[in-house]
């Protein structure tokens, strides 16, 4: 295909934040129907390549050229024009507007209606979620929606555009294994289509299976690029960490451990049935499921943020209060949100800050805040989950993804709970991190805690879990033994 | 800036820095004072200004004369929004040597001489008479108030009230007091609501002298100018256009230019170390010959207009 | 958290409290240079001192309110519903102008009981029944008006004993008791909010509060401590005005919620929560009260001054946000700024 | 959310339930003269809310409406009584609209152009439009208002006269309310602009990201409320047939936002309907009208307002609440 002139051409990019660099001359290409993918760790500069090709930032150095041409100025409008959509790492949805709007506002803007045509707009939608291949209300409010399925109407959005280029930042992070499926299938017919695809994400697997082409990114530079068959899942990674990864399972639990979490009979109409089910000290329990099986509103259960309706939870012999985070924390449960900016993150405010507030408490003198002590345990945290953060003063929201995420979690692992609930404890975060984060919680195991995590990822849960819960439809259908589990096999089970 | 360095020295006589302080900035009422008030500064050679703040508010007036003390007038002459309120801030003036005049505040401690253009009591009782003549001395009436704790206007209210009561028992007053905040829209509305509750009522007295105006809408629009009678304190200014198609009666006020003046007059004879007395002339109609009770001066400065002498008064 | 760092000048600068601080001293100047014989006098500094307080107070109250993200409209009908109780215990419980130093406390007690309730009743419709704060408090602050007028059918409440007049217009060691009571109040809010667990959650709340509720804070006993906090600091804004005004009476103080929000957000405090700091809500009353006493010197109309006051506060955002600019971090603009 | 649970509905529950208390204690309260009272006491209030709905939707918020409202009004008349004292009053009613729309380009210059928070601009312009028209233009209330604008406020959409031989009437000027609504209804729900107007108000950042023009939307919002204001303006100096630059409108600024919150609009943006606004401006017209009548004592009235604001605002508060916990 030596004809196809590149539609994107970056050359010689550089974009500085505040001291930090976060792309370094950057050269970067892309063809008609070719699907590329950004690899990295965290904060290694994808999203802001990303955040360039849309318009939204304007790099420091360097030149962006579409179509041959290159672009003095860059805004959202020249590139909806150019025919790029981008699906943002935090969706960039309206909360506030329907499905159907959501996914046809860019397709009615780049058109330049000037009226509001409500059948059309339904009509775009309906087709466009019918290429997905999933059902939703069209006429339901976003913010009603649970995480995965705004994804789904981010992806739709950009389907919708007719774009030339479709720029996907870890589309699959909520999405489950079937989902993904599906949306791998939308890439390869879009390539069929002649539209190019960035794709990021830090499933390995899917990267190596929708991509010809890989671009690996570190520390804001290029430092591997090629022909995805060229690559596997060890020398990925090897170039995006520098290092070797190896993962092994959960070290074995001791015998006698004793049950420190029971949970009896939990129900909630609408949500989930009859739950039951035992953690024990030292164990790690993973919960898998599909979309709206209940996984969330049960861990929200455990946790005090949804009443349930009937049942109990039982710690350490004790019942545990239900429906009231502060005590549900006091008795020892600790909770990570899927949905980390906008329940997990007070975005403003410093990091130290955004790890310190779990701890207050702990460190009061008196009506004083040993704010000496409170700062050094946060940094402290900060430093044991590596996250990399130029200054610990710096607003949360200047990092990148994955770092986020950890904050959140050393939020958490500060409090020293007794029952750590992860929902989703590595959405977003790169292979090296991700490893990090399951040695964690191996080691939080070993120190006798309870870890429950609920995950999309299959490969993680087989990685962490000594034991995994199927649930279907809010009931616990199965529980399997890590040690037993495959990945087909829970698939298969998960599909069925 | 001239005249007040001149004043600095103020050997007796003057020139004074005479600061007048109104209740509000920038109304018909206060403005038409602060005219006298530039007279008296033309006419005497003394520096007297007016102040008001912008919004009515008690608190407001007294940091404004607290500025005035710390910058050293010699003299202040005040209507008080809340004249309990301004007890402090005037006793500290009297403290710095600055001689206190008040207007509309009888009860005012704090002062050298207040001055009144009439008794309150017989001016409300003036209105009653009006507004008793017009409804033929029967029927079914309210008042209005600019607020409940207005001083001078529930003495306008007794005294038209105890005026009715001796004189024309047929009358009878419905209601409370009602309450239009100084606000033309709110005595308006007020007024609409008083018509709703009593379809029969025939006379209504206002306060406020935006009240007159109100009351006069709301009774334009009903079609009610014949059947009922509408008295109250105002300006030809404000409620003109409603005295011309007859929705008002009759309103009485006195004017404010004329107290100004005498504020500054009585201010400048205090400085000079002249002495008030019972009978005195202080220059202007209707203050020819005051009465004293204690510290308080009575002029009689009430005007009455009607459709007739509407056109003598252009302000 | 810890402290700033080492402070150069273009760091200062780049603090929106060093920026108040240098407009405040622009217009002392300015002021001082306009009117140099009557605006820099010890009688000026003293007058001034005596007058801001009152309304610096509720300042105070408006911004612990707005670090949560809400506000409290009904400071003033707060601040003189407790004046009114204070005053009722002195006038008709106690014996008026003999009553000794024992009621006063006792009235002063009452009062800030009084605020105390007052604003746990606005935080229970606020953290439990869940109300927009902009309309709880409107709507309580209209019955806490109207709770003053039904006490006293409107009229003021007089006959204090003299030693009322203390708190307003005494003075301890040369220095204004009002001022020393706002400095007391700054400083002490100013520490909870830097050095308390309580001021770091108010803070956090402010920034996100589906956050700050799955981070397990206890939010409905954080927003009623905030809304008793500011209810108490309204009620001893009530007694400073009582005592300047002798008298106590339902409408005192009418126009001062407006001045206080304004102050607030002059001072740097994000209306939406997050971020504010006390030192810039002290410099800004201290730039609103140069302001006001220097024009009044110059006899400028007081609408000039309700001008300068709003042009003033859209200034100080203009430099503000002409700062970030040159930092080029549109991205990273704080929360307000999206709205 | 059901109908049931919606802020519309609960607050016309409200409004029922006082009108069957004021229908109970006074049987002349369900009568046309009162509903006409009410339709014209809410006219002034309704557009300047419907402006309000609209900021409010676009994410911002704006409490300088009353203080443009006034100065419109004021400029208005000073210009038509100077200029072309003639003038009809539609004409008089363009430049009013013109006036308000410029001050609403004010506004919308430091917010769109500049970027400022909206809450912040419009208190700063709440004051500085007051003080510069007080301070520069005039303070001389103007109560012979010019031949047009009288006519205007004598011009009656309904007329009829009650058994006593009073008369009921509503003005000409409530069909500039209805007009207004339709409008604005067109305008939010059928145009891409209105959509617009609703997309910044969800997110910003994402109205950015897909390339909406945000800047110019929320220009052209505030023009659009500084219209509104000023018509509401000078409706409401012909109706009260009075020019007053020092006019107590100012003051219901607050009662404006409250009618639209009350209606169901978030502050945080977003969402807000027409429907809801109209039945909290009736609300607070039909409490802050009726006391009187109804015979509360003068010294009860803020309290019986306060009370009713905070029931109107309670009810779907906690109703939202209930159906959260149950939800979430
Ligand atoms: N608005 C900002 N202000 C300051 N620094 C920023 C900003 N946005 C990104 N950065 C920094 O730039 C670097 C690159 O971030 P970027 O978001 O591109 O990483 P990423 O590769 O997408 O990571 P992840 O996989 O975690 O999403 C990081 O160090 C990040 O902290
Ligand atoms: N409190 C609740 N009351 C009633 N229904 C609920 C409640 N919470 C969730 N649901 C419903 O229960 C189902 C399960 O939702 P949930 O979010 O728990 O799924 P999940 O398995 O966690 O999915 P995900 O992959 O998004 O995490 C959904 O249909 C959801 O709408
Ligand atoms: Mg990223
Ligand atoms: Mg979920």
């Amino acid at each position: 295909m030596a004809d196809d002139a590149p539609l994107v051409e970056m050359t010689g990019v550089t974009k500085t934040y505040a001291g930090i660099t976060a792309l370094d001359d950057v050269d970067f290409l892309i063809r008609p129907g070719e699907a590329v993918c950004l690899a990295g760790e965290n904060g290694s500069g994808k999203s802001t390549l990303i955040k360039l090709l849309a318009g939204v930032e304007w790099p420091d150095r360097g030149v962006i050229a579409l179509d041959g041409l290159a672009q003095a100025a860059m805004t959202p409008t020249t590139a909806a024009a150019a025919g790029i959509a981008v699906i943002f790492q935090d969706f960039s949805l309206f909360p506030n507007l329907s499905v159907a709007e959501n996914i046809a506002f860019g397709a009615e803007l780049a058109e330049g209606a000037r009226f509001y045509r409500g059948r059309r707009v339904r009509e775009i939608a309906k087709r466009t979620l019918e290429r997905v291949g999933v059902l939703m209300d069209l006429s339901a409010p976003v913010e009603t929606l649970p995480v995965a399925h705004k994804q789904l109407v981010a992806i739709g959005r950009a389907l919708a555009s007719n774009a030339r280029l479709i720029v996907m930042d870890e589309p699959t992070t909520a999405l489950t294994e079937r989902e993904v499926r599906a949306l791998l299938g939308i890439i390869r017919r879009l390539k069929a289509d002649g539209v190019a695809v960035i794709f990021v994400s830090h499933k390995l697997a899917e990267v190596l299976e929708v991509s010809e082409r890989v671009v690996v990114l570190r520390n804001g530079r290029v430092v591997a690029e090629g022909p995805a068959s060229g690559f596997d899942a060890r020398s990925l990674t090897r170039h995006m960490t520098g290092r070797d990864l190896a993962e092994t399972g959960p070290a074995p639990l001791l015998a006698g451990a004793p049950v420190l979490l029971k949970v009896e009979g939990l129900s909630k109409a609408g949500a989930f049935h009859g739950v039951d089910f035992t953690l024990r000290g030292g164990e790690v329990l993973g919960i898998s499921g599909l979309l709206g099986s209940g996984r969330t509103a049960l861990a929200k259960a455990l946790f005090g943020l949804v009443t349930p309706e009937a049942g109990r939870v039982v710690l350490d012999g004790r019942d545990v209060p239900l429906g009231d985070p502060l005590r549900a924390a006091e008795a020892g449960i600790g909770y990570v949100p899927e949905d980390r900016l906008t329940e997990g993150l007070f975005l403003t405010q410093s990091i130290l800050r955004n790890v310190a507030v779990g701890r207050v408490a702990s460190h009061a003198r008196g009506p004083f805040l040993d704010l000496g002590g409170l700062a050094a345990e946060a940094r402290d945290w900060l430093a044991r989950l590596r996250v990399k953060a130029p200054d610990a003063e710096a607003p949360v929201r200047s990092l990148s993804g994955g770092n986020q995420q950890r904050v959140v979690l050393a939020r958490w692992l500060a409090r020293a709970p007794r029952v750590l609930v992860l929902n989703g404890p590595s959405v977003g975060v790169d292979v090296g991190s991700k490893a990090e984060i399951h040695a964690i919680i191996a080691d939080l195991a070993a120190q006798g805690l309870g870890v429950i995590v609920i995950s999309d990822d299959l490969p993680e849960l087989l990685a962490t879990c000594h034991r995994i819960l199927v649930m279907v439809e809010g009931r616990i259908v199965e529980d399997i033994a890590g040690a037993e589990a495959t990945e087909e096999g829970l698939a298969r089970r998960l599909a069925s | 800036q001239e005249a007040t360095e001149a004043s600095a020295e103020g050997g007796a006589g003057g020139p004074y820095d005479i600061a007048t302080v109104v209740k509000i900035a920038g109304i018909q009422w206060f403005n038409r004072m602060e005219e006298g008030v530039q007279q008296f500064a033309a006419d005497t050679g003394n520096n007297a200004f007016q102040v008001g703040p912008a919004q009515a508010d008690p608190q407001q007036q007294a940091a404004l004369i607290e500025d005035m003390i710390a910058q050293g007038v010699d003299a202040i002459a005040v209507v008080p929004m809340s004249p309990e309120a301004l007890e402090p801030v005037l006793g500290r003036a009297q403290e710095a040597g600055i001689v206190v005049v008040s207007h509309e505040a009888a009860s005012q401690q704090n002062v050298s001489y207040d001055i009144e253009a009439f008794k309150n009591e017989d001016f409300g009782a003036t209105l009653m008479e009006n507004l008793a003549q017009c409804m033929g001395g029967e029927g079914k009436y309210a008042v209005f108030v600019g607020s409940l704790t207005s001083q001078t206007h529930n003495q306008w209210v007794d005294g038209a009230i105890a005026h009715q009561e001796a004189n024309y028992p047929n009358m009878e007053l419905v209601g409370d007091r009602n309450e239009t905040f100084d606000d033309q829209q709110q005595a308006y509305a007020a007024a609409q609501e008083v018509l709703r509750a009593h379809p029969d009522i025939r006379g209504m007295q206002g306060s406020a002298s935006t009240d007159v105006a109100g009351i006069g809408l709301a009774v334009e629009e009903r079609g009610l100018e014949e059947q009922t009678c509408v008295v109250g304190t105002s300006l030809p200014s404000i409620a003109g256009q409603y005295i011309e198609t007859g929705a008002v009666d009759m309103i009485g006020f006195w004017d404010p230019s004329l107290a100004g003046y005498v504020m500054n007059t009585v201010a400048q004879m205090v400085l000079n170390g002249e002495e008030i007395t019972a009978g005195m002339d202080l220059g202007q109609p209707g203050y020819e010959s005051v009465t004293l009770d204690g510290k308080v001066i009575y002029g009689q400065a009430w005007v009455e207009v009607t459709a007739e002498n509407l056109a003598d008064y252009p302000f | 958290m810890t402290a700033a760092p080492a402070p150069r000048w273009g760091r200062l600068l780049a603090q929106p409290e060093a920026r108040l601080a240098l407009i405040m001293v622009i217009v002392f100047a300015l002021m001082a240079a306009l009117a140099p014989d009557r605006f820099l006098t010890g009688q000026n500094a003293t007058s001034m001192a005596f007058q801001f307080p009152e309304f610096a107070i509720l300042a105070l109250a408006i911004t612990i309110t707005m670090l949560t993200g809400g506000i409290d409209l009904s400071i003033v009908g707060i601040a003189n519903c407790c004046a009114i109780i204070s005053s009722l215990i002195l006038t008709r419980l106690a014996p008026g102008v003999d009553a000794g130093i024992g009621w006063l406390l006792l009235s002063y007690l009452a009062a800030l009981a009084g605020g105390a309730a007052a604003g746990l009743f606005n935080g229970v419709l606020i953290a439990y029944l869940g109300l927009p704060p902009i309309l709880a408090t409107l709507g309580s602050g209209l019955i806490f008006t109207g709770l003053a007028v039904a006490f006293t059918g409107g009229t003021a409440v007089m006959g204090f004993p003299a030693s009322v007049a203390w708190l307003g217009n005494g003075s301890l060691m040369g220095l204004p008791v009002p001022l020393i009571v706002f400095g007391v109040l700054a400083a002490g809010l100013s520490f909870v909010l830097s050095r308390t667990g309580f001021g770091l959650k108010v803070q956090m709340f402010g920034a996100n509060p589906l956050a700050a509720r799955y981070a397990a804070v206890d939010i409905e006993r954080l927003l009623l401590k905030v809304y008793v906090a500011s209810g108490m600091l309204a009620a001893v804004a009530g007694l400073v005005i009582m005592s300047r005004a002798n008298s106590a009476k339902a409408d005192y103080g009418q126009s001062y919620t407006l001045l206080a929000v304004l102050i607030a957000v002059l001072g740097g405090v994000n209306p939406y929560g997050g971020y504010g700091r006390v030192i810039g809500v002290v410099l800004a009353v201290l730039t609103m009260q140069f302001l006001s006493s220097g024009l009044n010197m110059l006899q400028v109309s007081n609408f000039a001054r309700e001008f300068i006051w709003g042009a003033l506060l859209i200034l100080v955002m203009v430099i503000n946000t002409r700062n970030w600019r040159r930092r080029r971090a549109p991205a990273a603009a704080p929360k307000g700024e999206t709205r | 959310m059901s109908w049931l649970s919606r802020n519309e509905t609960l607050v016309a529950g409200v409004i029922l339930a006082f009108c069957v208390v004021g229908a109970a204690l006074d049987p002349n309260f369900l009568s046309i003269p009162t509903l006409m009272d009410l339709l014209r006491a809410g006219i002034v209030l309704g557009i300047l809310a419907v402006g309000v709905l609209v900021v409010l939707i676009s994410g911002g918020i704006d409490v300088s409406t009353t203080s443009l409202a006034i100065v419109a009004l004021y400029v208005t008349t000073l210009l038509v009584q100077g200029l072309a004292p003639e003038m009809g009053w539609p004409a008089a009613f363009l430049v009013a609209v013109a006036v308000g729309a410029a001050l609403g380009a004010v506004n919308g210059v430091f917010i769109a152009g500049l970027g400022l928070p909206t809450l912040i601009v419009t208190l700063g312009t709440l004051s500085l439009f007051r003080g510069f028209l007080l301070t520069f233009v005039g303070d001389d209330l103007i109560s012979n208002l010019p031949r047009g604008l009288r006519d205007f406020s004598r011009a009656m959409m309904i007329r009829g006269e009650n058994a006593d031989g009073s008369f009921y009437s509503l003005p000409w000027a409530f069909a500039f309310l209805v007009g207004v609504v339709a409008l604005t209804w067109a305008l939010l729900y059928r145009t891409m602009l209105g959509r617009q107007v609703f997309a910044i108000g969800g997110s910003m950042e994402s109205a950015r990201r897909i390339g909406i023009p945000v800047r110019r939307v929320q220009f052209l919002v505030f023009v659009y409320v500084g219209a509104l204001g000023g018509l509401a303006g000078i409706i409401h100096a012909a109706l009260a047939r009075v020019a007053n630059p020092q006019d107590l409108l100012l003051n219901q600024q607050l009662s404006v936002l409250a009618a639209v919150v009350l209606g169901g609009a978030r502050l945080e943006g977003g969402t807000g309907t027409l429907t809801g606004t109209l039945l909290g401006v009736a609300l607070i017209v039909l409490v802050s009208n009726s006391l009187i009548v109804l015979g509360i004592p003068n010294t009860f009235q803020s309290i019986a307002i306060g009370l009713l604001i905070l029931l109107g605002t309670g009810l779907p508060a906690w109703q939202a609440r209930r159906t959260q916990r149950r939800a979430a």
